[in-house]
């Protein structure tokens, strides 16, 4: 199994979220983190004083598959998140080695 | 409820010994004054009470939720529960000296022990300060001012200061500074009393110089002295949650009406003239500080507007009962841009770390306000200051007494000389008795776990 | 402080000039006659007073709250601003030139520029509007409610608008739809004004047709030409923090005691009927939205029931003094129903994006109280029509007068047609120089940090 | 607005009636003295409508955020929805019946329904209550009354309760409960009425036993009946949001102004006296349980210095219009401390789980009061009760009357009978008719989602 | 070393935590996570307008252990997450390569 | 590609964020995380009750690198973080497959 770990805009959330379903990806869990890759942040002023904000929110989502759907599942995110601007994101890949539905204990795929 | 008997203790015995006589006598007319006296002192009391408790909204909730929503999440009680314990502490201790000191008889720089815990404190007016209402509500109203003072500084030293430090300071703060401060403005034979022979008569409605520019000066003090916040400038240090500032800044703006419209003691004229121009000061002081950071920095911000607001509101206070209100419009404009370059241009050459800025606001509006009044304070609004036939005096400028202009400049600099001094000697004193500043270790985690053992927020679900 | 010798400026010279005569000269009772009248209008101008704080309550923190709980927690900010802004603007827009288009004379559809820059607004009383009362004090009750009238649109085009554009359209609606429409209805010789021979006689009490059937059709025609939000309605647009609204709705059903009950411009037993009136609309507004969506949903809201407690305020507002208590719990259920169908069915139907239902509840919610008031207005309560021989005309179907309801539904087309009209040739004349929306990035990222460079929310530790 | 003609009904005929005579007549001496008589009126019933106003404001919003910050992130919409919705269900209520239950004459135990549908009660004052002010006043300050106190009883079953039990336990109570107690504290003729004859004389100026124990008392049996929360005590419970807490325990402070100082129901020197008495009560209340923290557990909380003001200001409520405010000091300290170790030490012991202390705070808080006004209540402040030769009665223990504390103490005694045993009894009713509890999977969902269909916060971006 | 990424139901944590420290699970990471997956989510309603909420909040414990305990936590973690309805989560195994106590440097399973 | 994974203390980030700048660093994901390790939590008293809040604040900082970066990283993120004391943090290493630019669709440790 392999772990899929996309760090997008969160007003894509939406669209990604529907591009998973259509790929019949069941499960899925989504964070809110901060970011920054090569996006360059904004700037903030309180009374004079400039902050450069250069950790943006950014929402991560992370989808459990099986291995043969990698590139599939990839396929639908970054084609439902992307806009062509810096900012659209990241894909990482990693392998899982065990998956457990605490429901029921079912193991491995099955448990997906 | 059901003490009706006690409901009008003056004057219905009165109207009732009447006996409807075909011809009025001098007791019977006598009586008829008296229910007119008694029913416009209900009338005005009617005002004060409740301006005394929007002065009181103005610390709690309204200074508490504007400061509190400037400081770090990790800061919000400890900053909030500056202005709640001094709506506590500093009604206590007015009730028990403060008053006292700062409105019985004593000399021209300090009050007498006659009204200690508030001995002869009563319903009857005190015809020196209030012929027309409750002593009792004239202590209570200015009480609320003896709260907001101290709670105005506490911006200064936010997210850094001992709570006992903060607490012993105010009380000794409250009685070196403060009280002495205001009698010698308001107090009978006062020091700057332009009502009542002061030497340097001074012109000050609601509390320039007493609240803002004391609380002003004496924030930049603790500020100095206390040093900067780990972390400043360098690190991000943003306001954690604006919409609760923009809901105090509200507040502060509502509970003004009270502090400045409510000084006239009365429900009369001059109270919706202070009231009008209380509220051109706000408006115009929020465009000004608006419009000069849109101009800028390209973007007109929130915290801009609701600061530049406070900056009107300061400005306006000395002046609100002695100036036509359509000149609040220049009142609160000329604050408004002169707290900004302040704020946002001096203070970041100079490098002290005012926390939420209570000297660049309160120092610098109620300076900018203390001036003005000298140049806009006429007669024809105000004409309580009378020469011996009777005849009003000219007040500022505009109405041809441009030397009051100097005499604000000395209340001014008699104000800040005495703030600045007692809060340099007092911070010393509490630092070498209970020490000013909490471990940085305290600081990194918050004053809300290390001081209060409290977290704000537990939003998990 | 210390202002005595200016506080009681009317009457205190008059009462010590009566030299107790045994028996009262006319002049005496004269006397005695103006102290009365100071010491009433002292008695009424201390509850107009807290009034217009009350009023100005509402738009903050009072609908900044509101309003700001509801949108997306990037766009607070920008919510919060229209309200605060409004605070400001229109203030200084209503001492310069509004008030005085409304109220000065003129014709029958706007009034002249007398009152300009507050020129003849004084301490005095204007007796063609309040004869109790400050004209000074009339002239500030009435400038808070040409702020939240604005401040009520805002809620159509939250989330989209440009801040310039909003600044410049509110001035130029003020100027174009306010002021004439408040004349109209309220000011002296208006075209729909019952109490100055108006030609349509309209009921309007608290401002029914003024400030809700304008601000609620203003406020569709803004939604339409703006057009929706992005992603409305298939992405969750949901409220980010309903406490905040909770907050914010009860500040205006607080504040509307102002609104309604300090309308009466006087504080005896007219003002007391107004806030019953007030009271009971609220609650049972609240009510029925929350019974109804019950019924439907399941699941009575918290939405739901503040935004019926609103929804009952609006419609209780252009009755409040002219109908029995009591009857405050139909007006209110009428208006909760009526909200309820028209933004939870109607609007889902029509498919127009009324972001914050500022139409749905102000424009359906006023044309129900405007109509209902035709039906239960009674001079049983409010005795102020009278024929040349002094009697009390009839007032409402109820009393026998079944006419007034084709007035009062005269009274709401002209009030909508000039609000429609109006605001769809200023939206047209903004955009065309300044542009209505953002960019649809600036939308995406919030208008907070578009468009003021700020995050309303800085929550990590 | 532009109701001139109704503005001054009683006395513009009269004054204008008088030719300026160089004799005063009989009849303009009356006229004379209706008009000092309307502007009395106008003067208090401005008092008692702001003071109504800020009772109103105690519940929502004040309670609602105090409430609604102490409870977990999942429960705060459902928590709010008790105090915003009794606004509602109290107030249609208290006009339909609830207030002819309290007030109309009757027997001792309970009035009558003279007034239900507030038929006869109007502009004009009911001279047993209030005979300065309009019935319709006193009617609707005493309906703000109806509103807070079972708000604050749903502080003990927060987290728990059905959405629908809550209401209809609620509305029985009203009537089983609340008015019947008015009636015998407040209502002519009532059983422990010192003004009116009570067969036990007691003293509550702003309803020590008819608000707060009998809140007090029925929110120990809600706890008792309903049970613990789930996971009480061993999970963490902690308050999700505590400066929405601090926020709404000012704002509690400031509408109890109203509550204890609109209690005189006139506008003069007794309500002075009751202001200053309930500041000091509060200040001193939060500055015992501070210090009585701060000394415990080394930590001074602002959970604990907002709740110790809260408890001040209970124990102030039935004292505030009968002792010199100076007393308020004792009182409001003895309170902090004894609610103190109820809360933080008894309650552990025991192991009931009222969620938000609503027994430990008021009903505890109510008691100290209730004593403590039978030992400082003096005719000095309050020359209401006299004997047949018109002379003032002593009234506690200070003025030489010892026994007036075995008073109290029975009128703590009968107010917490009724309370529990209605408390008791309905609640066994209503568990019957709909349940009390949510079920276990929605009180782990959280109230907000499972009875409301809604989230506090959506704070995502 | 394997990092045990368990997706449970939020008011299960202190469960959760209390079967960690029997087991003898010294550290833990915990965030506030949203997901879904066989769980059908709820719908709100706001003036009249439905939301279909699919992604429900749930938190997320991270526990990086030695790999001969993996098989122990996951029970640990299991049985005390589980009530045996859907919606009770998920756990996922990965490989953990290197782990560093920052305070001292150590490395390894002696950094856990 | 590895990703390393840094639990810090909250006030550290700024500096984390610096060296990791300074290393040439480009992209990182930041979570607001609680958790516990040695360090004890502490007290809070509401209202008497005590609770033991022994999950603390921390932030956790994600970065994915090419392999041969890893022991730099790890000491610059490392090096920043430490104070010495109790709760400073610890860093996971693990693999990564894979990695995608959303914006454009470079793959590997082009996409980083
Ligand atoms: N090397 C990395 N390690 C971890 N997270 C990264 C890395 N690079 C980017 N990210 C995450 O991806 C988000 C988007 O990256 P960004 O560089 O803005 O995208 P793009 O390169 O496509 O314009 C960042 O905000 C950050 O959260
Ligand atoms: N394939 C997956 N990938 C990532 N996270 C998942 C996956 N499946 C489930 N989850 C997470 O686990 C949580 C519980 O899953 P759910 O399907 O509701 O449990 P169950 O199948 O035991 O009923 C989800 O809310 C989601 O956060
Ligand atoms: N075994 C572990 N698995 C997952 N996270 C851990 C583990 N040990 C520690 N952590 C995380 O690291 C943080 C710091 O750990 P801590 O033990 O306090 O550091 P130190 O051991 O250096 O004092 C914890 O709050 C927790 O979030």
């Amino acid at each position: 199994m392999k772990k899929i770990e996309a760090i997008i805009q969160p007003f894509k959330l939406e669209e990604v979220k529907q591009a998973l379903a259509a790929a019949g990806v069941g499960g899925m869990t989504v964070t809110e983190v901060r970011g920054h890759g090569r996006q360059k942040g904004h700037t903030e002023i309180y009374r004079g004083r400039e902050y450069v904000i250069d950790l943006i929110a950014k929402v991560k989502v992370e989808v459990v598959i099986p291995d043969d759907r990698v590139d599939e599942v990839i396929d639908a995110i970054a084609s439902a998140a992307r806009t062509g601007r810096i900012g659209d994101g990241k894909i990482f890949v990693t392998d899982v080695i065990e998956a457990v539905r605490i429901r029921n204990n079912e193991r491995g795929q099955a448990a997906l | 409820m059901l003490r009706k008997a006690a409901r009008y203790p003056i004057y219905i015995g009165l109207l009732s010994g009447c006996a409807f006589p075909s011809q009025m006598s001098a007791a019977s007319h006598e009586a008829i004054m008296d229910a007119i006296r008694a029913a416009e002192l209900s009338a005005h009391n009617s005002w004060v009470l409740i301006s005394a408790a929007l002065v009181l909204m103005m610390t709690g909730p309204g200074l508490a939720l504007f400061y509190g929503g400037l400081v770090r999440k990790k800061n919000v009680l400890g900053t909030m529960m500056h202005s709640f314990c001094l709506m506590a502490v500093a009604s206590v201790l007015w009730a028990v000296i403060g008053y006292s000191l700062a409105f019985a008889e004593g000399s021209p720089l300090v009050g007498g022990l006659k009204y200690a815990l508030l001995r002869d404190v009563g319903m009857e007016p005190n015809p020196t300060y209030a012929a027309g209402l409750p002593h009792l509500t004239f202590m209570a109203f200015q009480m609320m001012f003896a709260v907001i003072t101290p709670a105005l500084i506490s911006g200064a030293f936010a997210e850094r200061m001992k709570f006992s430090a903060m607490l012993l300071f105010m009380v000794l703060w409250l009685l070196v500074v403060y009280s002495p401060l205001a009698h010698m403005v308001w107090g009978s034979g006062g020091l700057l009393n332009a009502f009542s022979g002061g030497l340097i008569p001074c012109l000050d409605f609601a509390g320039g110089t007493v609240v803002h520019i004391s609380s002003g000066v004496s924030a930049l003090v603790c500020a100095l002295v206390l040093g900067k916040r780990l972390g400043y400038p360098h690190e991000p240090i943003r306001p954690h949650n604006l919409p609760l500032s923009v809901a105090g800044a509200c507040l502060l703006w509502i509970g003004w009406f009270g502090f400045n419209a409510g000084s006239a003691l009365s429900s009369g004229g001059l109270a919706a003239s202070a009231f009008v121009a209380t509220q051109l000061g706000a408006a115009s002081g929020a465009l000004a500080w608006m419009l000069a950071e849109w101009a800028h920095n390209k973007k007109p911000s929130t915290l801009g507007a609701i600061t530049g607001a406070v900056a009107g509101l300061v400005a306006i206070t000395p002046a609100a009962g002695f100036v036509f209100p359509i000149h609040g419009l220049i009142i609160g404009a000329a604050a408004g841009l002169a707290c900004y370059l302040m704020v946002a241009k001096a203070k970041a050459r100079w490098g002290y770390d005012d926390s939420l800025d209570a000297f660049g606001v309160h120092g610098v509006g109620g300076t900018v306000g203390a001036l003005l009044t000298g140049v806009f304070a006429t007669r024809a609004v105000n004409a309580g200051l009378v020469d011996p036939s009777g005849a009003a005096l000219p007040l500022g400028w505009i109405d041809g007494n441009a030397v009051q202009l100097l005499r604000q400049l000395f209340g001014v600099l008699v104000a800040s000389a005495l703030a600045a001094a007692g809060t340099a000697i007092l911070l010393r004193l509490v630092d070498w008795l209970v020490g000013l500043r909490v471990d940085p270790e305290d600081e990194i985690r918050g004053l809300d776990l290390a001081l209060h053992g409290e977290e704000a927020y537990s939003l998990e679900s």
